[in-house]
């Protein structure tokens, strides 16, 4: 009976890294360490003028990480869509994208694959991913998240979308067209709508702008929404949580918000410095969970730190012998069937 | 003959069935308005949005990158400013994305004057559309084009952006849309929705054909050897009138160039025609400071400063803060037949 | 003792009809009846060529006067500012506006002193009492009460601002703004945001739309906002609800979220034929309240329809003599300042 | 000399203090920041906004109406358009209400590219800029101006838009503006926040004086006779240094008009001058198609064809979907140094 099986469930079984398991709190904590270092790479090719702007996640691993493992990867409706902004890259690695990608954008060279040089760094657009441009426009993703949304709510699928960005942006109206639409009554929209809290926008704080308790209280508008707000920055808590939501809006083809707290370690961009700043880390976090309940020793790290720097160091190598892009492929991808005859291409006279 | 509205319908109905269009939305786009012109009535696929706009052009792009060819309505392109950073998005995805990301959407809406319209009914949209690099944008002046423009809209991969001529939507075309009858009255019988209770109405389409018009290319709708207008929109049946009336008082042969297109825009033509007259006024409704029609005019100075007999000429709006309801002042402000008289006249007129 | 009190208070009293006292009652339908025969005249001249789109608010009356009669009239901060739209026409009569000069912005002639025959009739600027333009972009009016919410939040004044609009546009993210900026932890400001819920947008139903049980439901994401949906064609119900609510911002300086549920009477404009439609009348439901209590008898309603007609015939004709506005008056207002003489005004070579 | 960024606070700290200024708002224009340029720091009355462009120019709308002289910022003109409509009620507003409301905000924002800004902080307005009738907009190319142009647009009572070019918002000056201290060193103590805490710094601001560039009044940076430049912003000191440069080798005597207003735009200036010289080049960095500069083109060849010694040039940016982070397509979109040189060497090489 129910009550026997409760007491048999040893705490060991509850605790939830362990339910997790040995296997893929490795996995995860490799991918982990591949983005805060990618993103640290980043930081020193700005400071060093290997490259311009640096704008990154960094601090948002733990939830990154978990999202992106839990992705129903692939390219069309029948797989999830991910509308991103430009402190994604952690989920983006997790989903299997290469370092050195990153690096090609960041120095903008001509073999970067996301935008040949034309974007900053983290501006991913990946096709077989249904990665959609990453625009610097703040909030607009989560207005043309409706799109695929709708998309998917027309398809005989468990695919859905997955909107990401930050606390600050939601004063946006493209946040409140997202929430709208996405509970039309005669189209409810399959999307996990995700805000990142990480209590500034710049370098202004949160709590000074937003009156909301919780970003995640706006969906108490909407009779039956789910709403949650969670550390981002454990592992654990963010994996089951993600979990939970995606299961949801696979299922039920309705929304769900979710708001996860994460640091911000190195602030909000080269602009401000990009200096480490002390918030709490959710690798050193992961990393004390898994030593401290005997799943790993602290070498096992060191060994993940060392590898996944050395394959960094060598990808860099590789980026600095690439070719920067000529100035004429700013004519190439104007309009899908080519730049008709006629169109001004000088300049002026 | 259909009206511009029914041609735009007509287009409409043969992309869902034959396009692959399978979203077609806006404030009132769906039954039972099916849109505040009439242009989207009777079809399967519209239906009605709330009231938006950053969600309708953010809907039309995520279902676009979702592999869909969504034609999306701003009602009027008056209330399109608050969206134009998502019409830049539409604009630029494909570039931003090294060439990884098309953008197969429509976007429709009216435009222009002359409905009585005030402040917020009477907006062009030439100047801003023509800056939204990496968008196509076309505006038809007659049924047919109208038809033939969508459906090459519908066709395209880049995103372009329909304008649709207020004045001009319930103007009845001369020439017969492929596939549509002879009888006007039959037509509204089998596509027009009754007035009153329309739940059980279905509307009866006619066989129609994938007739194109190339983005692109403009239609020279009155030849003439003496001076070019180069015009679009509203103003393009009203230059041909003068054209017309010119050429029947034996008073001067004018080429008039519909553009048809304003990105691309059929440089060729108007350079064929006005290396042929020496003479070219450029016509549109939009406000005369940072104009259209100034673009094609410099471009002209740059390749034929020294092939022209005469100054080439601008007829525009006049740059007020708005368009008043009152007639007296919307003629004051817009454009007129008696101002297309006047410029051309003076055009031949001008001494070489 | 106060249980002797209440026990003393007669049913009578509790009548919140009787609250509001015979002398109100006759003039709020003294003023919601010339409201609906401005509206009706509007609609005539509309259809009968003398003038061309017609827009207003008849079925809003018993709201819109029982707000306009509680605005703290006059001009500057220490005044209540009022962001409209165009179905406003009752509450700006109840401030005392004139029939006349509706009847002038409708036949759009030159003595149209809100808009000098530019704008659509029911658009109103009042400078002096603080009615800013009315803009026809739907929803903006929420943006701008932002402006002069600041500015009577940092007077010292019990003045406030009220902003009203339709419950499609709720859909916009100026909405949103609205909401966020009047809870800002730094400034809250004192803002009644008032919707009235008709049931549509044009031809579009809301609840096809709107996943919301209630639009003051918005209220619920900002703790201790006060947010209440009331029945808008009751004048003792409307008159209450904004007695309320004008007091709750007045002391406490925050917003306050009303919806107010109305008939739409005659459709949404001319372009829909602006024919009458059975929804519940404002005017029958106060007329059979009054008659009902013995407030009133028919009878002295038929003198206040007829006092009004008869007001508003002489008005037309006084309109009818006056002059359109000349074609270059458009020249006029372009700038604080005068047209600078370079000023390109051609309109082309 | 101070640089733009800080000759911008000056004029908004003689705002506040003298000129009833008591909002200057934005995303991080308030403390600790002051402002993502540094344009806003250590002023009394700036605050921190919700990140939220709409609400911003809302609230600039309103607190004008309500009798104030605010001061909002648009963090980046990459991040306006999704409130044109705003700024067009902004313009329109005294028009619309018959003269009765006037609207006396100023909108400040950074403009144009050279900063390796990518895609979005790249962008130039000038073309929406000047269709928002109604509305007043300048663009200042230093130091002095930019405080004398802010002083100008804080009395207007007309709105006015403040372009701020990115690339000069550190340049500095070469005139000291009235009550600034002769070394920058001092000045650079007096009034720019210490790096890391600033919770107790406070500025010590010069004595400064009421300076006012006149809106619509152009500055002949270089006076010429042979040819003319008309331009403004980003393009000013580069065309200046191209003049002095060819009136150093004795190549030709160029005389540079920096327009600094817009709208209203100084006409008399460039007309006298081109009447003179007879050749003209206009030049700014925004993309070709629909450019401000093809406007005042089409104007000079309405009203001075045949005065024109050769054709008139515009040298602008390519019209392509956005600006490149790699600085050579940056380079290759954006005219630069020698592109300037060249079309003015080819403009005084034409033959007449
Ligand atoms: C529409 C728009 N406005 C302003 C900006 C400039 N900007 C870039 S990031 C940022 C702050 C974003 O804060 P938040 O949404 O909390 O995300 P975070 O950076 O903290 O992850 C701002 C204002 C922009 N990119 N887009
Ligand atoms: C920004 C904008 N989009 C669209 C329109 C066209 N339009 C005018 S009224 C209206 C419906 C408004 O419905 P609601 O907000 O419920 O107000 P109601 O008319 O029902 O009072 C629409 C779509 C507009 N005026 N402005
Ligand atoms: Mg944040
Ligand atoms: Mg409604």
């Amino acid at each position: 009976m129910p009550s026997a099986k409760t007491s048999s469930e040893s705490p060991q079984a509850a605790d939830p890294y362990r339910k997790l398991g040995a296997a893929k709190l490795f996995k995860i904590h490799e991918l982990m360490v591949r983005a805060r270092l990618l993103e640290e790479r980043l930081i020193k090719m700005s400071k060093g003028g290997d490259g311009f702007f640096w704008i990154g996640g960094p601090g948002e691993e733990a939830f990154n990480v978990s999202l992106g493992l839990q992705v129903k990867k692939g390219r069309g409706v029948d797989h999830d869509f991910l509308h991103l902004h430009y402190r994604s890259s952690a989920i983006v690695l997790a989903m299997g994208a290469q370092p050195i990608d990153s690096l090609r954008q960041m120095r903008s060279v001509a073999t970067d694959p996301y935008s040949k040089g034309r974007s900053f760094v983290n501006h991913y657009a990946i096709a077989e991913f249904n990665i959609v441009p990453v625009s610097p426009t703040i909030e607009t993703q989560y207005s043309t998240a409706i799109g695929t949304g709708i998309a998917q709510a027309r398809a005989k699928t468990d695919a859905v979308t997955i909107v990401n960005g930050g606390d600050a942006g939601t004063a946006e109206g493209d946040f409140h067209s997202c929430l709208v639409w996405a509970n039309r009554p005669v189209l409810p929209l399959p999307i996990l709508i995700i805000v990142v809290n990480n209590g500034w926008g710049i370098s202004t704080k949160g709590e000074t702008q937003h009156g909301e308790r919780n970003i995640s209280d706006w969906a108490k508008v909407f009779p039956g929404m789910p709403g949650k707000t969670i550390n981002g920055n454990d592992v654990a808590e963010s994996w089951g949580a993600l979990e939970e939501a995606l299961a949801y809006v696979r299922k039920n083809r309705k929304p769900y918000l979710l708001e996860a707290r994460c640091s911000r370690l190195y602030g909000h961009s080269s602009s401000s410095g990009a200096n480490r700043i002390p918030e709490a880390d959710s690798i050193e976090i992961l990393e004390s969970a898994m030593t401290s309940r005997g799943i790993a020793a602290p070498s096992d790290f060191a060994k993940v730190w060392e590898r996944e720097a050395r394959a960094l160091d060598e990808a860099h190598q590789q980026v600095k012998s690439e070719p920067f892009p000529e100035g004429d492929s700013a004519w190439q991808d104007v309009f899908a069937d080519g730049l008709p005859p006629s169109y001004p291409v000088k300049g002026g006279s | 003959m259909a009206n511009m509205a029914q041609a735009i319908r007509m287009a409409l109905h043969y992309g869902e069935q034959h396009l692959g269009v399978t979203e077609i939305f806006g404030e009132d786009v769906g039954p039972p308005l099916g849109g505040v012109f009439t242009a989207t009535q009777g079809l399967e696929r519209s239906w009605n949005s709330p009231l938006d706009e950053r969600g309708i052009i953010g809907a039309a792009l995520g279902l676009a990158w979702a592999g869909g060819r969504p034609v999306a309505e701003i009602q009027f392109v008056d209330y399109i400013f608050n969206v134009i950073d998502m019409l830049k998005l539409a604009g630029n995805g494909y570039w931003s994305s090294a060439g990884r990301f098309k953008t197969p959407l429509v976007v429709m809406t009216p435009t222009g004057s002359g409905i009585h319209g005030s402040m917020y009914h009477s907006h062009s949209f030439d100047s801003v559309a023509t800056k939204l690099h990496g968008m196509k944008v076309v505006c038809p002046s007659t049924a047919i084009d109208a038809y033939g423009l969508m459906i090459s809209a519908i066709k395209s991969d880049d995103p372009v952006l329909f304008l649709k001529p207020k004045a001009l939507l319930r103007a009845k075309g001369a020439e017969l849309i492929p596939g549509e009858p002879a009888d006007e009255k039959v037509l509204h019988e089998m596509i027009d929705a009754p007035l009153g209770d329309r739940e059980k109405w279905k509307p009866r389409w006619p066989e129609l054909t994938d007739y194109c018009v190339e983005i692109g290319k403009a239609r020279i709708s009155h030849p003439g050897s003496e001076a070019t207008v180069v015009t679009h929109g509203r103003m393009a049946p009203i230059c041909l009138e003068v054209a017309q009336a010119l050429k029947a008082a034996g008073k001067g042969s004018v080429e008039v160039i519909d553009l048809r297109s304003l990105i691309p825009y059929d440089w060729d033509a108007i350079k064929t025609s006005v290396r042929k007259t020496g003479r070219v006024a450029f016509v549109n409704e939009e406000t005369e400071i940072t104009n259209f029609g100034e673009h094609l005019i410099r471009r002209l100075i740059d390749e034929c400063f020294y092939e022209l007999a005469a100054r080439p000429r601008l007829l525009a709006g006049k740059a007020t803060p708005g368009i008043a309801l009152s007639p007296s002042v919307e003629s004051f402000i817009q454009p007129q037949k008696t101002d297309v008289e006047r410029v051309i006249g003076e055009l031949l007129a001008d001494p070489a």
